[in-house]
């Protein structure tokens, strides 16, 4: 068992930022002015990094210093972090103050005027310009984005620099990374749902780039290409979305708009049909980015990257904008405070599409094998009841029920909080496991590379639990979280959906039956495949020899698991304790602390009889009934001599009480073969583009070249051959001419008398 | 009936000229030291006519030299009674004014040039040997080749000198019947000089068909003019014009008349139907007399054209004089027809040829809309000055294009496109000329001949776009109510940008084409000056000062014709 | 006294025939006899017109007309016959090696 | 005669360049000789010192113009009067407004770009005159203010770049030049009708047109009410204008001449056409046909709509279907400059400003754009798309500028081309509504043909370790850009980005122009027409 060869001390150069905070503080910044460097700083280190990594490429101080930029990268994020944690405290414990949002302008990107439509030119410039909004959600996700970039980063000097494809390459990689950040940063913190809009597509970029990190790879540029497609149709939307949203208010600031969502420019009341349309077409740029039915299909592809982007952008930031996005509709169908009545529909809308694909997911992410899919699955399904926990929020808001509305949205709001802390780990670990695999493999081929091994494939582990104690670890801690597991982080957020989106259904709304009855059989899947994925990989007998010659060994990947399995233990259950679902839904002046008892009694044993039978039908679908099928199924001891650490070793050892099922029947069956080839979605937008996209572009292109270019042509041979035409008339012969000449002298006669 | 000592001769100064060098050309080689012997007397005089030749002027060089001299003398004294504005009627048949000065100019510039081309096309050769048995056949031929040159120079120049008489005397003439004479004294020189190289192949044949046909056209024109005779009894152009205009309905001697007429100068200027010998003239013709065709002598087709339609035959402001139909109808078949024939062809005489065909179409284009009866006299005024200016400066980059084929024409290079191969890499500052000179045929600014046909559509547009229906709002009444004039500026730019398709093609072989040979051409310093001297001024033409000087000349010229 | 009229009406015939003619054959001379004709035709008009005016003008333009007509004669026989030196034909059909 | 500073950059240019070339000729052979070594510096000094004045006009050093002063109808850096052709009423006049001022800037700077891509070509002692005559003849068009000097730089720009893409061009380069200028000169001379009939109908002014009265100079047009009072005439021309213009942005279905010319031309020939040579068209229809006839424009402003919305859509799927880089991104200027006819069309000072910004914006990236696939051609020989893969292992720096330059193309928030797309699509909306979905899906057309393009020329070799090379290089090592086409592409991708964040630098001039613009010519004569509303319906109205 070899060592963890730890590299500190190249992190000694970043601790001077730690500083940047007091220091600013002592100049007499606010914490808001400093905002701008949480986008700015990456903004810059990202040419920094990819100038200097062009030019020192090979270098091997550059390579063993500064890990080829990843130090560079670090301490951008770290100036981002310590900055965000500033603005944290800030507004929680500081001066400023909870309700007021701060808006900072630093300077008018355009100005221009308006023509209305009684011809009269509005006197008054309008701008677009840049600044800083920030409120409760903004906090959370500001946090959790800077937070889960650092870590990641930090993950990233372990994963990708120590292997051995990635060789000079990842200065490009870290570059991408910072500038992926800084588009994360900036969308959280942007003030106008333009500028919210325009780092958005930062990131599309982003995401482009890095799932394209392996651009040699056919499948890699496939898959990058498919998910900034993809996404675009999203954005495309969106992007209309937002001119309607413009037209209505003449402004797309938060500020403007906010201020009072029922009135538009120049005080006209809102149509609520406008505004509908509006809403829905930004929804469906989140739909895009937040791979939703019926545009997820680019969000297992995207696992093409390297791990570090899985849980980077598939995980814990990007995937949420588009919740974000759906979390800034509130306002407008806030009708207790002069929201837009008439917009039942669109929380209808969202909540069945995040039913839809929480569901959907789930189901298909029962069989995949790929350890990656299935948490890509995972994420979808777990961001699909986010959306229905929002859209059943918005519906509540409309139809004026604030309470209830402020439950379902701050439980979304935590949940898309435990999630990103859930899944970001996960997405590490799981990055660990594959890293590991892969360089047993590599040791035990030695160079004999066998291109048909795939260290992603689950088939090809089991008994990891005792190899890699830590990862296993923070790995069960993660899967609890998603699975819901009572009392550990996604616990608290789910169940508070769940029963808010059952409560509208069964008091309010029949419709709402749909979203909810999928949400909650997904609840119970949840607990099967993420316990599956669990147990395949790290309980039972070795698949494969390969795992034999797994170590835990690789620097810079144990901190940040550590540190996130202990916020996903604990924070959600702590949170809860502060009530963070009433922080999150502004609703300030409720916030207080319950306590202990209070909060277990509210979570268990709530006093209204549907939720809580709701509530115990979920733990037992989620908590009981999916692990132990799960555990029927894969489960299993480990191998002689093996053993686990005690975190984990209760759980291997449970997980072969259960006896075995042979699932080969069912594996087999047509149906499984759908989910395998994940329900044909992607078969068939291919078939669709190669039936309709394609085949059109190159009827253009033939319409293009052999009708209008080929007018041209033909004008132009037409008048070479008519031109010879023409010069025959002139036979040679002068009694032609002279006949000629008589013709047009009486045609001239003609032509005179014709006219007198 | 005014006595000959009112005639005031100075007026005629450059016709003068050279009526003073044909005589000198007929003398000066003829001097010698024969003798007469006095009658009954032993007493021989020197007569110094006749006899032996003294060395002095047995030079084949005089009979050029005579001519340049002559043609530069009328040239500037063309020059100076342009500059002078000078005025006057010589009798009742001849009236200078500044629009006769300015021809003057054009038609002596045009022979100059032809006599220093024609210097190096059929070069004087000062010690030619006689052919011996002994010679190879190769050299025989070249020495007879010498010798007929220096045997012909005579001829070609007093030829020439004839031409530029006719042309000059043609212009100034206020009568229509020495307006024919003059008219018939050009072109039966002209004649003679297409087909001047009788030893080719194509030269006798190039003069028999232009003859026949120029002399069948002359004969029509001039029973044409005996009709107008016979309608009016009196040739006076004045007298016409009164008749004319005191017409009633259009008299048929007065009609046909002047139909028939417009065949005789229609078959000058080259314009479709009667076009059909003109290339085959120039492409048979050397290329300085191509050139002398294409520009003096259509210049005076035009202005014959112009003292028909625009002086006798005029109508009334309003009026849409008989002819306008026939000539709109004649210029759009001409220019489309020039241009459509010269897209294809192969040899560089006969597209310049066609070309020329083209160019001929526009200014009747011109003349037409003047015919339309549309505008006032001051638009009627820019529209013949619009083709004053053109063919002023078709001197410059027409005659220069066949001057550039002059150069090549001594290697035997210019009947097709084989000559213009690779020019640029033999000789670039030609190639370039030539490249400027298309250019400037295609009108493409700022070259002059952008400007001129700028002037032109300028004309049409001016008298006709103001027509169109005024009440009713939409395009399409407006353009099935607009003066069919209008369309005549389009059928011009449409022409025009089918014309640069054969333009351009000439500078894509200059520059683009392997050169058939590769030696640079002959080195004709005099020839290659003018050829710079034509380049450049088609340039400083386009736009600016010179440009206003012309134009303001032109338009002065446009005053007094009308 | 003939009328004038008269003698315009042979003009007219004496220059249909010609143009006629000059379209019709093909050897040059009769083109060239035909290109007289039609002259002659026109001096027949100056000479009615003379008689019919009583103007002097007339008579003077038949007699330089007479003179043009002379000098394209020569001249035109003088070209045919480079033609045929070079050609052997003084057919206008036949003479067609510039063309289109 | 005191020139100023305007008539200086665009004739000393033409001057330097026509000297440069003859002097040559007339000079020595061994003078000749080494002039022709130093001639790419002189003419690299000549563009630079060009650039710097233009840029010192922006800043204001020169002549100590705030341009967001500029309102309409104002133009700065005026000459004295000086009459060319007087007894026609032409004359030198020159003047800059927020319209031309950003494309005489976006000349400046790119002529030196263009001659450092191509620093090292072929016959260099011609070809950097030549570029030098192209910059005065586009800065002639720029700067003139008067239609027939107009008129004149206008077909004097073609005669440079039919001898650059003749000169320098591809293998079918005789036939694309051939196209190229024909077909322009037939579009321009339909143009020149026009501008004739407006010519004689101007009022004279004293001391020029002496012969006939008129005069050509654009802002005594502009200035003149109802120029020409025929309704149906004034439409006509019009009409006339539009041809001509619309032939040079190039719009739909007349853009056929833009891919043959731009395969043909050579890398830098390519930058001017589309970087500059296309805004003419939109430059002149703005300057002349829109500002002089602002109620023909309104009348037919569903014509607009159409030709921008089919340049714009027809245009995307068309690059879809293209196989060859460089005819795919001239495909795509077809597409791009649709979206200058819809902003125009929107009649929105928001669109108008927009439609200017797209000019400007289309000027930086749609060279770095043919930068790249001048590379392509230059290092790969060839430009087919697919014929190569992995090319980014051998050439980092080439692919990182084509995935800037496509990424810039197809919208990319923070370069400079989504300012003015995002801007024409908001307007549109107002406008138009719902219809704002076509050029909006476009946008996912654009996308879609880019990053094809990319991820089968830069991506997909299979191998980490090497690119699947092309049939054409022979077996030879590929190599990255040179350091003058990686300097060059450098520089526009900087300013690529540098106007996407910060657009204002040019935007608010144009903001300012457009806010005028509509003021004081499109509002009156929208009320005169009173044909304007902003639906949909009314447009579904005129088709009828």
């Amino acid at each position: 068992m070899g060592e963890v060869k730890h590299e500190y001390p190249l992190l000694y150069p970043l601790i001077p930022i730690l500083l940047l905070a007091p220091i600013l503080k002592l100049l007499g910044w606010e914490s808001v002015d400093a905002a701008f460097l949480i986008v700015t700083i990456p903004l810059l280190i990202f040419p920094t990094i990819l100038i200097i990594g062009q030019i020192y490429n090979k270098n091997p101080i550059w390579k063993n210093k500064w890990k080829e930029g990843g130090i560079l990268a670090l301490g951008a994020l770290t100036v981002s972090l310590t900055i965000a944690l500033w603005i944290l405290f800030d507004y929680l414990y500081g001066n400023s103050s909870f309700s007021n949002q701060s808006v900072d302008t630093w300077f008018e990107w355009i100005t221009f005027d308006f023509l209305q439509s009684n011809y009269v030119i509005s006197q008054e410039s309008r701008i677009i310009g840049i600044g800083v909004w920030i409120d409760q959600v903004t906090l959370m996700i500001l946090f959790v984005a800077t937070f889960l970039c650092f870590l990641i980063c930090w993950f990233s000097m372990g994963y990708m620099n120590t292997d051995p494809i990635n060789e000079d390459r990842n200065h490009r990689f870290y570059a991408e990374f910072v500038l992926f950040s800084m588009g994360m940063f900036g969308m959280v913190l942007a003030d106008s749902f333009l500028w919210l809009f325009i780092f958005w597509e930062i990131m599309g970029l982003c995401s482009y780039l890095l799932i394209g990190f392996y651009y040699w790879k056919v499948s890699a540029a496939y898959a990058a290409k498919k998910a900034f497609l993809t996404t675009r149709i999203g954005d495309v939307f969106l992007m209309i979305g937002l001119f309607i949203l413009y037209d209505i208010y003449g402004s797309l600031d938060f500020a403007v708009i906010f201020d009072d969502p029922s009135t538009g420019v120049s005080g006209a009341l809102v149509d609520s049909n406008k505004l509908f349309w509006a809403l829905l077409l930004l929804f469906v740029g989140a739909v895009g980015k937040s791979a939703q039915f019926p545009l997820h299909v680019w969000l297992p592809d995207a696992m093409e990257g390297p791990t570090p982007v899985s849980a980077l952008i598939h995980a814990a930031t990007m995937v949420n904008a588009g919740l974000y996005l759906v979390a800034r509709m509130v306002p407008f169908v806030d009708i207790h405070y002069q929201g837009v009545p008439g917009l039942e529909n669109l929380g209808i809308i969202i909540a069945f599409i995040g039913g839809i694909t929480a569901f959907m997911a789930a189901l298909i992410a029962f069989v995949q094998n790929d350890i990656k899919k299935v948490l890509a699955y995972s994420t979808m399904s777990q961001l699909a009841y986010i959306f229905t926990g929002l859209g059943v929020a918005l519906w509540f808001y409309n139809t004026d029920h604030h309470h209830a509305a402020m439950i379902a949205f701050g439980a979304s709001m935590f949940h898309l909080f435990n999630h990103a802390m859930a899944k970001g780990m996960l997405f590490m670990a799981s990055g660990s496991v594959i890293h590991e695999v892969h360089h047993a493999h590599d040791h035990i081929s030695e160079g004999n590379h066998n291109h048909n091994f795939d260290p992603q494939d689950m088939r090809n582990m089991g008994g990891l639990a005792a190899k890699m104690p830590i990862t296993a670890t923070a790995m069960m801690f993660g899967s609890m979280s998603i699975i819901g597991v009572p009392l550990i982080g996604g616990f608290w957020s789910k169940e508070g959906i769940i029963a808010e989106t059952w409560k509208a259904a069964i008091e309010y709304e029949p419709i709402m039956f749909v979203p909810a009855i999928l949400i909650l059989a997904t609840a119970g899947m949840t607990g099967f495949y993420m316990s599956r994925m669990w147990l395949m990989t790290f309980a039972g007998e070795p698949k494969n020899d390969v795992v034999n010659h797994v170590h835990e060994t690789t620097p810079w990947i144990r901190e940040p698991l550590l540190i996130l399995t202990a916020i996903t233990a604990i924070s959600g259950f702590g949170l809860a304790l502060f009530d963070i679902i009433h922080y999150l839904s502004f609703d300030i002046d409720n916030l207080k602390m319950k306590g202990l008892v209070y909060t277990l009694e509210h979570a268990f044993l709530p006093s209204d009889i549907n939720t809580r039978i709701i509530g115990w039908t979920t733990i037992t679908l989620s908590f009981i009934i999916g692990p132990i099928i799960a555990a029927r199924v894969h489960g299993g001891k480990l191998q002689e001599g093996e053993k686990a650490i005690p975190t984990i070793s209760w759980l291997v050892s449970l997980s072969g009480k259960f006896g075995s099922q042979d699932v080969d029947n069912i594996s087999k069956s047509q149906f499984s073969e759908a989910l395998q080839n994940r329900l044909y979605f992607d078969d068939f937008y291919e078939y669709l583009i190669s039936k309709t996209v394609i085949p059109f572009a190159n009827f253009t292109a033939w319409f293009d070249r052999i009708i209008i270019d080929g007018i041209i042509k033909q004008v132009e041979s037409k008048s070479v051959s008519g031109s010879l035409e023409v010069r025959k008339i002139t036979t040679g012969s002068a009694k032609d001419y002279i006949l000629m000449a008589v013709v047009g002298m009486i045609s001239i006669f003609i032509l005179i008398w014709g006219v007198s | 009936m005014n006595s000959l000592s009112d005639i005031s001769l100075e007026l005629l100064l450059p016709e003068a000229m050279m009526i003073v060098g044909i005589l000198a050309m007929i003398i000066i080689p003829n001097l010698g030291d024969a003798k007469i012997r006095i009658p009954l007397t032993n007493t021989s005089v020197p007569v110094f006519f006749g006899g032996t030749r003294f060395a002095q002027v047995n030079n084949p060089f005089i009979p050029s030299v005579v001519a340049m001299i002559t043609f530069t003398a009328s040239f500037f004294m063309s020059l100076i009674m342009l500059e002078a504005e000078t005025n006057g009627n010589i009798g009742e048949v001849m009236e200078i004014n500044q629009f006769t000065n300015l021809f003057s100019l054009i038609f002596t510039s045009a022979l100059l040039i032809t006599s220093i081309a024609t210097f190096y096309r059929m070069p004087p050769h000062k010690n030619p040997e006689i052919p011996k048995n002994t010679d190879s056949e190769s050299s025989t031929g070249t020495k007879i080749k010498i010798l007929m040159n220096n045997r012909r120079q005579v001829d070609f120049y007093i030829l020439l000198m004839m031409v530029g008489l006719g042309m000059c005397l043609m212009s100034k003439s206020t009568h229509l019947f020495l307006l024919f004479v003059c008219l018939e004294l050009a072109s039966l020189s002209s004649y003679v000089l297409v087909g001047f190289y009788k030893e080719s192949d194509i030269g006798g044949e190039a003069g028999t068909k232009y003859f026949i046909v120029g002399s069948v056209a002359s004969a029509v024109g001039i029973y044409g003019m005996s009709l107008l005779y016979l309608w009016n009894g009196n040739l006076q152009i004045d007298s016409l014009t009164s008749s004319w205009a005191t017409m009633e309905s259009l008299d048929p001697f007065a009609g046909i008349g002047i139909g028939l007429m417009l065949v005789a100068f229609g078959f000058k200027v080259g314009a479709a139907p009667f076009h059909l010998a003109t290339p085959d003239a120039y492409s048979g013709a050397s290329s300085p007399i191509a050139g002398l065709l294409a520009t003096a002598s259509k210049a005076m087709g035009f202005v014959a054209i112009m003292k028909i339609l625009l002086i006798i035959t005029s109508s009334e402001e309003g009026i849409e004089t008989y002819w306008m139909v026939a000539i709109a109808l004649m210029s759009v078949i001409t220019m489309t027809w020039g241009n459509f024939a010269a897209l294809s062809s192969e040899n560089p005489k006969r597209m310049l040829a066609y070309s020329s065909v083209a160019h001929a179409g526009y200014m009747l284009a011109a003349i037409a809309a003047i015919g339309s009866g549309l505008g006032d006299i001051d638009s009627n005024i820019l529209i013949v000055t619009a083709v004053i200016f053109h063919l002023t400066i078709l001197i410059l980059f027409k005659f220069g294009a066949f001057l550039v084929l002059t150069i090549l024409e001594n290697e035997g290079l210019s009947h097709n496109m084989d000559g213009l191969k690779g020019l640029a890499k033999r000789d670039p500052v030609i190639a370039v000329s030539m490249f400027i000179f298309m250019l400037s045929l295609a009108g493409i600014p700022p070259l002059s001949g952008f400007l001129s046909k700028l002037l032109m559509i300028n004309g049409i547009v001016n008298v006709s776009a103001g027509t169109g229906s005024l009440s009713s709002a939409t395009i399409l009444t407006w353009i099935t109510s607009v003066n069919i004039i209008f369309w005549l500026a389009l059928s011009i730019v449409i022409n025009s940008a089918v014309s640069l398709f054969y333009y351009l093609r000439i500078g894509l072989i200059m520059f683009f084409e392997e050169p058939v040979i590769e030696e640079p051409p002959a080195k004709s310093i005099y020839l290659r000056i003018i050829i710079i001297i034509c380049a450049t001024f088609t340039i400083l033409l386009g736009i600016g000062p010179l440009s206003e000087y012309l134009l303001e000349i032109a338009n002065e010229a446009a005053q007094s014709l009308l | 006294m003939i009328d004038p009229s008269w003698i315009v009406g042979l003009g007219v015939i004496l220059f249909g025939i010609g143009l006629l003619g000059t379209f019709y054959h093909k050897n040059a001379i009769v083109v060239l006899m035909c290109i007289e004709l039609m002259l002659n035709s026109a001096n027949l008009n100056f000479v009615a017109g003379a008689m019919y005016y009583g103007d002097v003008n007339g008579w003077v333009f038949t007699a330089i007309a007479i003179a043009i007509a002379a000098a394209e004669v020569a001249i035109g026989l003088a070209i045919l016959l480079s033609m045929y030196s070079t050609q052997q034909t003084i057919s206008l059909e036949d003479a067609n090696i510039l063309r289109n | 005669m005191n020139l100023d500073i305007l008539t200086i950059i665009t004739l000393v240019p033409i001057f330097t360049g026509l000297i440069l070339i003859i002097l040559p000729q007339l000079l020595p052979k061994e003078t000749a000789d080494n002039l022709k070594l130093i001639t790419r510096n002189i003419s690299m000094g000549v563009a630079l010192a060009i650039f710097a004045i233009s840029t010192m006009i922006f800043i204001g050093t020169i002549g100590s113009v705030d341009w967001t002063d500029i309102l309409h109808g104002e133009y700065v850096l005026k000459n004295e009067q000086f009459s060319l052709i007087s007894s026609i009423g032409v004359q030198w006049k020159v003047g800059a407004d927020a319209l031309s001022f950003p494309m005489i800037w976006l000349t400046s700077l790119l002529i030196p770009i263009s001659m450092l891509v191509e620093w090292d070509a072929k016959k260099g002692h011609i070809f950097h005159p030549l570029i030098l005559i192209m910059e005065g003849a586009l800065l002639g068009v720029f700067v003139s203010l008067d239609l027939f000097i107009f008129y004149v730089f206008w077909e004097l720009t073609l005669i440079p770049m039919f001898l650059l893409i003749l000169l320098w061009g591809g293998e079918d380069r005789k036939y694309a030049a051939m196209k190229f200028f024909i077909y322009t000169f037939t579009a321009s001379v339909f143009m020149l009708i026009g501008i004739l009939v407006m010519y004689f109908h101007t009022t004279p002014i004293p001391g020029i047109g002496s012969m006939t009265g008129h005069h050509f100079d654009l802002v005594q047009m502009s200035l003149q009410d109802n120029l020409i009072p025929n309704e149906g005439l004034r439409h006509f021309v019009w009409i006339l204008l539009l041809i001509g213009f619309a032939t040079k942005m190039p719009s739909v279905p007349v853009h056929t001449w833009l891919p043959d010319a731009h395969v043909q031309a050579p890398t830098a020939g390519s930058m001017l056409l589309a970087g500059v040579m296309l805004k003419m068209g939109a430059y002149g229809f703005l300057r002349i046909a829109v500002t002089i006839f602002p109620e023909s424009t309104i009348i037919f402003m569903p014509l607009l709509v159409f030709l921008g919305m089919a340049s714009l859509v027809y245009g995307a799927w068309v690059c879809m279907g293209q196989t060859n880089l460089k005819r795919m991104v001239a495909y795509s200027s077809v597409s791009h400059m649709g979206l200058i006819f819809l902003g125009i069309a929107t009649m929105q000072p928001l669109g108008i400003a927009g439609a200017l910004f797209m000019m400007f914006a289309h000027g930086v990236i749609s060279p770095l754009l043919f930068a790249v696939a001048g590379a392509f051609k230059h290092h790969y020989h060839t430009l087919e798309i697919g014929s190569m893969r992995g090319i980014a292992h051998h050439s980092p720096y080439l692919s990182g500028h084509m995935m800037l330059g496509w990424m810039a193309s197809l919208g990319l928030p923070l370069m400079a081309g989504f300012v003015a797309e995002v801007a024409i699509l908001i307007a549109f909306w107002m406008s138009f509504g719902w219809l704002v979905m076509l050029p909006a899906l476009t946008l996912i057309i654009t996308a879609t043909y880019y990053l094809t393009s990319m991820q089968r020329t830069i991506f997909e070799s299979d191998d980490p370790h090497q690119g699947i090379l092309p049939a054409s290089l022979n077996g030879d090592e590929p190599r990255d850009v040179t350091w003058n086409e990686n300097t060059g592409m450098f520089i526009l991708g900087i300013f690529t980005i540098i106007f996407g964040i910060f657009p204002f630098i040019f935007w608010d001039m144009m903001s300012v122009w457009s806010t005028g613009f509509m003021s004081d010519i499109m509002i009156s004569a929208m009320e005169n027409t009173d044909a304007w509303s902003p639906s949909i319906d009314w447009i579904l109205e005129v088709f009828k």
